[in-house]
């Protein structure tokens, strides 16, 4: 059989590929990409290590076939910090000790992006549930839930500038 | 030689010590740069895959291979004839190989009875279903208590009763500790608490599977690239299984992805090593989680009887505990350490713990955090709950009265140095938790737990460049940010900002051999070293000075990372920095090193008391946590955010233990819930805040007073969060998990 | 020696899989109907990748349907709602006409998984992957929506309750595929609610489930009534005792241990790792009795 | 003369006895004595054993000397996670 032609973008850039039809695009992105910032925890979809946005929609990249993405946009967690400047949640998760292993931490920071975009300012609840796909088995998501919610805090005063900037 | 220094703990002040400095391995973590297990490729890799049994016992009759070899792009298919027995007679290693690859008979639902290599995922995954082994099943146990029956199907044949060396047994081992007359003590009680318990099969469950990359050339000399916590214990543990010589196998740690001990013991890699020597091309081995569940990990299930006896006003008479753990299909040492823990926590007359191991048809059991103690916890700390009750006093008054303390005879044996049980006991008395006040359906419990520390051997090197910075070479696995510690007690010693200090794990080329990151002893151990190697390199650095100023080296001293001219003789002189001595050192005798080898011992106890609140939907059994907070000693703490995270993490663990985690067999004996949708750990949803208070009772055996912080605060979970659900329904709750249905059916019967 | 990258594009020459992403329902329903080997459709694929993964299924040919542009809108008509086959859930709890209409049904579809399934996931392949645990299935039974179905001999309207014939099961035939679901137009005075237990409170599948769907007459008294339950039995049960308990009542305490009786009554549940029978059974009565309550209020029943 | 109390699944080595009293300033002495007096102790020392010395525990620095009053316990060695 012959393999699948795929061009999509990746984090902006356009990317093509060729894969079996049945290869997940978690396999695409660590195996034909070089992107292994997306990790396999379980391969159904319920660990969340393999986080990653298509078309802005959080997925896990495990449960979406590498053919499917043909003309979409993907985002993976090396998509996260703009040239070489870490995104609030990258910075936060460090400066909460919210990460140990950190194998499950790229999931993480592209799930709680994926929540930040849409709610702006999260409840602790808010967090949590958004966060329920993502499994963590170090910390006890206790200084996760903490560094989602300063990095909410300071997207929130950079908008502040930014909006200020405009004005002037 | 570690003799030169002296270990014992000095009072000193701390500049570094004590702060809550960034991670050295963040950067990489968060940008999806670190690489684990799973993240190494090499130029033309095979995929290894393993065949598992589908039968929880089964005699292997035949294997044909013959169709899998056939198949293009197949390079290897390896049965455990290509792992022939070279361990001479130690069982032990016997063991390891054969859990690694069944030989006549698969031994549980996952056992591995055949491997192959080819040349992509796809071709390896035909492979399998092109081997064809046949079986005859034989009659298999999964339940400690079953497993104990006359009559029970057995395990292993050779292993025979202690008492009848004609009879097999899948009874391997009875530990008992203790000291004193428990009879006797039994009669002067005026009250007595027996009861029974039962904690379920959990797993550690780390988010990362183990993976592997093994390279071994016609000449015999290999590479493993692992995710392990012992990458010096995986290299001996390998070449012993496969013949190999140790120093010709690199083996390089990757970023663990958690391991919690799991991965404390070899699975894949000796197999991915026997194909990679088999085809001499690089063999990558990574295991889907239901292998990860059906094969590895899990710690023992168990089944116990706890008896405690005390007199009317408090005080603990005897005390005895009877605990059975499984093993799974491999004898260990669980048994002991749960006799060992079980009542550790309190200063008894009369105590006798027994622990059994006992085999069943599933996975060989693995150390997880703590491991036995949590078990032996659930059950004597519900008991000493309940006589608190009988005795009228409140749970952490009785405790408090029958605590162990400094001159205490441990129920394991030792007499106890100064130790924390105490003082975590008078913090949870005074906590603010204690006192808040509880609604309709909710209740509180609290509990304490003990665990030891490990030493063991340690070795660090530490190399200062020319412009200063400096190179620390630990060969402990970084578990829980032990690199930011290491970095800190380096940059402490040195007397230079912890910026200027790059911490590495080194791997098996590079160091001596280090022990395996357990027993919380990766800060213990490796800070001990790291203290002695940068002292070591202190002296070579006021020798150095010395030289520059042509002073005698009794005239140099070292402070804030400069070496001092003393004496009023030399008050012309100006101090030298480490970096001016690090500049001139080319022309002053080369580079300037430390170095420390040492066999860490001393190492201290530890002790936690957990405070949980909880709320029960009486109609659904359901559990909310509502409220946890922690209290742990820690000896010192060297970066208080990842000893939070320990003490966190570890009750988080304890949470999904006493709830919801349990592995459930079938009547078939096979493993149905090998995925994490039904084996249930906690999701962010189901936890609040863990609050934590961290004391510091320094281990009078390190010179900072360290004790091991990453296992103890599993330990009083379970019984807990017991106390407290028992509390919130009226029913006292025996067996963990407290699943919502075995909750329910608790509330029922107390109606009826 | 670790390379970051892997370089090999080695191509599994041992699967026959292909995969085909028509752009309209009559195509898709052709390749479905020409298909020798196993064909398997694709919307979420967050229940077909699960068994392509653990290889319990090993498809010839998968139709991904998510580039037909019929299956991917939610309408609102005269008649009621469309909801397109491939709508993910999140689009479902996002639409506030729908939400306001049918919030059992909506929030039924939002329990599905996590967020991230929840970007996948769709209420047709909810139906269609035919678990007896399905959550929006009761929800969308007790609102008496159908299945839109497109085959090679032209559409069939399905109540959705028929489609699921047994656990992975459906009347669905060959070449045929399910294009929207429709909700019909919800009566005045009336209210959903849909609840489910699960061990955790995230990330579960449903050990058992209720919904209730509920319409008021003059004073508050329940006029009309449709419970269904979830993972009580192979499929969907509706009970229809659990609503004569509650028509003519006002909710009173009576009437709900009725209802509650009479779903308990009408479970025939198995024991397995997710949960007892008896558990099941128990469970299912008080969860009827809580959902009953939230469609009372929704209806405006005080 | 040395008390050594002997621990759980250990006494089995040494026919039983819950202590034992041996002739040793060391760790190292202690060992050899044991395998001197107890055959069955060599395969129990390989696969390993611990020391506690007044409290302090012991698995491999065996040049550790044991004073003479000192309370010594042989153990089993011990695993963690």
């Amino acid at each position: 059989m012959s393999g699948v032609h795929v061009s999509t973008t990746v984090n902006g850039d356009a990317v093509e590929f060729v894969c079996p039809p049945g290869e997940t695009l978690l396999d695409v992105l660590r195996n034909r990409l070089g992107l292994i910032g997306a990790k396999e925890g379980c391969g159904t979809g319920d660990c969340g290590a393999c986080s990653v946005t298509v078309d802005d929609q959080l997925v896990c990249s495990c449960l979406v076939l590498g053919a499917e993405v043909e003309g979409r946009a993907v985002g993976t967690v090396e998509g996260l910090s703009t040239n070489g400047e870490l995104h609030p949640l990258q910075q936060q998760f460090i400066d909460n000790a919210a990460l140990q292993c950190g194998i499950c931490t790229p999931g993480f920071l592209v799930a709680a992006k994926a929540l930040l975009d849409h709610n702006p300012s999260p409840s602790e609840e808010e967090i949590r549930y958004a966060l329920a796909g993502n499994l963590c088995r170090c910390t006890g998501y206790d200084k996760i839930v903490r560094a989602v919610g300063s990095a909410a805090k300071d997207l929130a005063k950079e908008a502040k500038k930014s909006s200020k900037k405009k004005a002037k | 030689m570690a003799e030169a220094f002296d270990t014992s703990y000095t009072d000193q002040e701390f500049k570094v010590i004590g702060s809550r400095e960034r991670r050295p391995d963040g950067l990489d973590k968060v940008t999806g740069r670190a690489r684990y297990g799973a993240d190494a490729t090499a130029p033309g890799q095979l995929v290894g895959l393993i065949l598992r049994s589908p039968h929880a016992h089964a005699k292997i009759k035949k294997i044909d291979t013959s169709k899998a070899e056939k198949l293009p792009g197949v390079k290897a298919v390896l049965t455990s004839a290509d792992l022939p027995d070279l361990t001479n007679g130690n069982r032990g290693n016997f063991d390891i190989l054969e859990n690694c690859m069944a030989r006549d008979r698969a031994l549980y639902d996952g056992h591995a009875v055949a491997a192959v290599a080819a040349i992509d995922m796809e071709t390896a995954k035909q492979a399998l279903k092109l081997i064809k082994v046949t079986y005859k099943k034989l009659p298999h146990v999964t339940d400690v208590d079953e497993a104990m029956k006359d009559g029970a199907p057995i395990v292993h044949p050779h292993i025979k009763a202690a008492d009848d060396q004609s009879k097999s047994t899948n009874l391997v081992n009875a530990s008992t500790f203790g000291h004193g007359d428990t009879e006797a003590g039994f009669e002067q009680a005026d009250f007595i608490v027996e009861e029974s318990f039962k904690t379920e099969q959990t797993h550690q469950g780390y988010i990362e599977p183990h993976a592997c990359l093994a390279t071994v050339g016609a000449d015999g000399q290999g590479e493993l690239w692992v995710t392990t916590q012992g990458h010096f214990t995986f290299r001996s543990v390998c070449a012993d299984l496969l013949g190999m010589d140790i120093a010709k196998l690199k083996v390089t740690s990757s970023e663990i992805g958690g391991g919690f001990g799991g991965k404390t013991h070899v699975w894949i890699e000796p197999v991915a090593l026997a194909l990679s020597r088999k085809t001499n091309l690089p063999v990558k081995m990574t295991m889907t989680r239901d292998e990860v569940f059906r094969a590895t990990g899990p710690t023992a299930s168990t089944s116990m009887d706890i008896k405690i006896g005390a007199t009317k006003d408090g005080r603990i008479t005897a005390a005895t505990a009877h605990i059975r753990y499984q093993d799974g299909a491999f004898p260990g040492i669980w048994g002991m350490l749960g006799a060992m823990t079980a009542f550790a926590c309190y200063d008894l007359e009369n105590v006798q713990a027994v622990g059994y191991d006992v085999l069943v048809n599933r996975p060989k059991v693995a150390a997880y955090r703590a491991p036995s103690a949590p078990m032996a916890a659930f059950g004597v700390e519900s008991c000493m709950d309940l006589m608190a009750e009988k005795v009228g006093m409140t749970p952490v008054d009785f405790r408090l009265k029958n605590a162990a303390k400094e001159g205490t005879k441990a129920s394991y044996g030792p007499t106890y140095g100064p130790i924390g049980i105490g003082a975590t006991l008078e913090a949870v008395k005074n906590h603010p938790h204690m006192r808040a006040r509880l609604g309709k359906n909710q209740g509180r419990g609290m509990a304490c737990g003990f665990w030891f520390n490990f030493g063991g051997q340690t070795c660090v090197d530490l190399n200062i460049s020319t412009d200063g910075t400096v190179n620390l070479t630990v060969g402990t696995v970084d578990v829980g940010g032990a690199r930011a510690s290491m970095g800190m007690i380096a940059a402490e010693e040195l007397g230079i900002p912890y910026e200027d200090i790059k911490v590495t794990v080194g791997d098996t080329n590079s160091l001596g051999h280090n022990d395996t990151t357990e027993g919380s002893r990766g800060t213990f151990s490796s800070g001990m070293a790291t203290i002695f190697a940068a002292r070591n390199a202190v002296e070579e650095l006021r020798a150095r000075a010395a030289q520059t100023w042509d002073i005698p080296l009794e005239d140099v001293g070292w402070e804030d990372g400069q070496a001092m001219p003393l004496g009023v003789k030399h008050n012309n002189l100006h101090p030298l920095s480490l970096k001016e001595i690090a500049k001139a050192s080319p022309r002053t005798g080369g580079p300037i090193a430390g170095h420390n080898e040492v066999v860490a011992d001393g190492a201290g106890v530890s002790f936690a008391s957990h405070i949980c609140d909880v709320e029960v939907d009486p109609e659904t059994g359901s559990t909310k946590i509502l409220r946890y907070t922690v209290v742990q000693d820690a000896g010192k703490a060297i970066n208080p955010d990842y000893v939070e995270g320990q003490m966190q993490g570890a009750a988080a663990q304890g949470i999904g233990w006493a709830l919801n985690e349990e592995y459930i067999y079938g009547a078939d004996g096979r493993l149905e819930n090998p995925g994490f949708l039904d084996y249930r750990i906690p999701v962010c949803s189901d936890l609040p805040m863990i609050d934590t208070q961290i004391l510091e009772i320094p281990n009078p055996n390190h010179p900072y007073g360290i004790r091991g912080v990453g296992e103890t605060s599993i330990v009083p979970p379970l019984a807990a969060i017991a106390s407290a659900v028992s509390n919130a329904v009226g029913v006292r709750m025996t067996h963990t998990p407290m699943s919502p249905p075995r909750i329910l059916k608790a509330v029922n019967e107390a109606k009826t | 020696m670790y390379h970051h990258r892997a370089f090999e594009v080695q191509l599994d020459e041992g699967s026959s899989l292909r995969y085909e992403a028509p752009t309209t329902t009559k195509e898709a329903a052709k390749l479905l109907a020409k298909e020798k080997g196993a064909a398997y459709l694709l919307a979420g694929g967050t229940d077909l990748l699960v068994r392509m993964k653990g290889d319990f299924i090993e498809p010839d040919l998968v139709v991904d349907i998510k580039r037909i542009a019929s299956t991917q809108t939610i309408q609102k008509t005269a008649t009621g709602f469309t909801v397109g086959a491939s709508v993910p859930c999140v689009q479902v709890g996002r639409d506030k006409a729908l939400g306001k209409a049918w919030p059992g049904v909506v929030e039924a579809a939002k329990l599905i998984g996590s967020d991230q399934v929840q970007g996948r996931c769709t209420m047709a392949g909810n139906m269609c992957n035919a678990s007896p645990a399905a959550d929006s299935v009761p929800a969308l039974v007790a609102a008496r929506a159908k299945a839109v179905v497109v085959g090679p001999n032209g559409k069939r309207s399905v109540p959705v309750e028929k489609m699921a014939t047994g656990p992975g099961a459906t009347t669905l035939k060959k070449g045929e595929l399910v294009e929207a679901i429709k909700l019909p137009k919800q009566d005045s005075k009336s209210g959903d609610a849909y609840l489910r237990f699960t061990p955790r409170t995230e990330m579960d599948i449903a050990v058992c489930s209720a919904a209730v769907n509920l319409t008021l007459g003059a004073g508050g008294v329940v006029k009309k009534a449709r419970i269904a339950l979830g993972a009580v039995a192979p499929t969907v049960v509706i009970v229809p005792a659990a609503a004569k308990a509650i028509v003519g009542s006002k909710l009173d305490d009576t009437a709900l241990e009725k209802l509650a009786k009479a779903c308990e009554a009408a479970c025939n549940p198995i024991d397995d790792k997710r949960g007892t029978a008896e558990f099941r059974t128990e469970v299912a009565g008080v969860l009827a009795r809580r959902a009953a309550k939230i469609a009372y209020q929704r209806a405006g029943g005080k | 003369m040395l008390e050594v109390q002997v621990s759980g699944s250990l006494r089995t080595a040494v026919s039983g006895a819950a202590s034992i009293k041996v002739e040793a300033a060391t760790i190292r002495e202690l060992m050899n004595y044991l395998i001197a007096h107890y055959p069955a102790m060599q395969s129990r020392i390989d696969e390993g054993v611990a020391v506690s010395i007044n409290g302090n525990i012991f698995r491999d620095n065996w040049s550790e000397t044991i004073p003479e009053d000192a309370e010594v316990f042989l153990m089993p060695r011990l695993a963690g996670g």
